[in-house]
């Protein structure tokens, strides 16, 4: 499942969605807010996102994770809001029966959820400005 | 002529100053055109590379028209994560 | 860090010694006891360790990681003794300025450590049997 | 003849029936003599493939040889993780 949070994300609470009797393996990615980016010295950061798009998009995401690998659960939960160093933007956890499965879906779900939902990160800096980042397309 | 508001997201905000803009254009009118037109009068200068147009959170295509009352989105590439 | 642990691993403290304000992601993977291998019924598990040498080949594994790859802090801990169904039998964590490397070295050092690391897994079998399990080489 | 402590890990205490034992044999023996020879009397049908010869918690060569007091131990490929 794809969701979006307002509020600081529960990582144990996501976690618990993976866990399943056959699963031998288990891979999370946690993306933290750096205090730096491109030589610049970030104090916070703030994401928006076209909502209803970016739900539906996150859940094709993970659709397209359980049809091209062999696992078992995916979840991703992506913050929204205002974010201080340190706090976690996204968690991304994948559960399977064998480890090499699970790395490769957690990679692709991270990889097109930076990509492809829409989402967008404006970062505040040290000295005052502000700026939006695109990710490398 | 009809009326239509155009919701902004990501670096477009910042390019265009505002998240959202009431609009009067005239009826059968493409999003690309529209898109142009807009960069045009706020006096930006932009392509719609990488820009996604959507008609009442739906994706569309640049040649898409839109009708009075619609609600039109321009995305910019994503950057989250 | 690498570690061994007789009790359950607490992915909670492991974790929290990966945590740096320059890290921007953080990849972890956690094994668990599976409830069937090669076509049967796992009941339980056992580890055990030839413990000193367990815990220098892990130690240089953690080491070739943090050398090979752009990494900030790894840490692995392995679960020794009575491990049932859903038990954690290992832990690998690793955060880095960018994912690519987090995920990279994750998956390095979980290898490493199953391949070379003297641990060995005694599988309880629903049938009464046990049986001593090999990775593949 | 000398008195050393074997070791026995993994799939290996399976196949011997027990985790250690204590052996006499003769002095300037190496590593891969003494697992053959523990093979032979135990009737055990193994070959070194695989496994790590260690004197004293230290890995080795099989042609290391072992002295009087010293704890041998063989051990098999790992199954960890």
């Amino acid at each position: 499942m794809f969701t979006l949070s307002e509020k600081a994300i529960d990582a144990a609470a996501l976690k618990s969605q993976t866990h399943d009797p056959q699963s031998g393996g288990f891979v999370c990615f946690e993306g933290w807010v750096r205090n730096h980016n491109n030589g610049k010295i970030v104090t916070a950061l703030h994401y928006s996102a076209h909502e209803k798009l970016a739900l539906q998009v996150g859940q094709d995401i993970i659709e397209q994770a359980q049809s091209r690998f062999d696992i078992n659960q995916a979840v991703c939960c992506h913050r929204l809001g205002e974010l201080l160093i340190g706090d976690m933007a996204i968690w991304v956890g994948v559960s399977a029966n064998h480890r090499r499965a699970a790395f490769e879906a957690c990679e692709f779900i991270l990889e097109t959820v930076k990509k492809e939902v829409p989402i967008w990160k404006n970062e505040h800096y040290q000295d005052g400005e502000t700026g939006w980042v695109e990710n490398d397309q | 002529m009809i009326n239509i508001k155009i919701e902004l997201y990501g670096r477009l905000i910042g390019l265009f100053g505002q998240d959202h803009i009431f609009w009067q254009t005239q009826a059968n009118s493409t999003m690309k055109a529209l898109y142009q037109s807009l960069c045009q009068t706020h006096q930006v200068d932009d392509s719609i590379k990488g820009i996604k147009p959507v008609i009442n959170d739906t994706f569309v295509d640049w040649n898409n028209e839109f009708q009075s009352g619609d609600v039109l989105g321009f995305l910019p590439p994503a950057s989250g994560g």
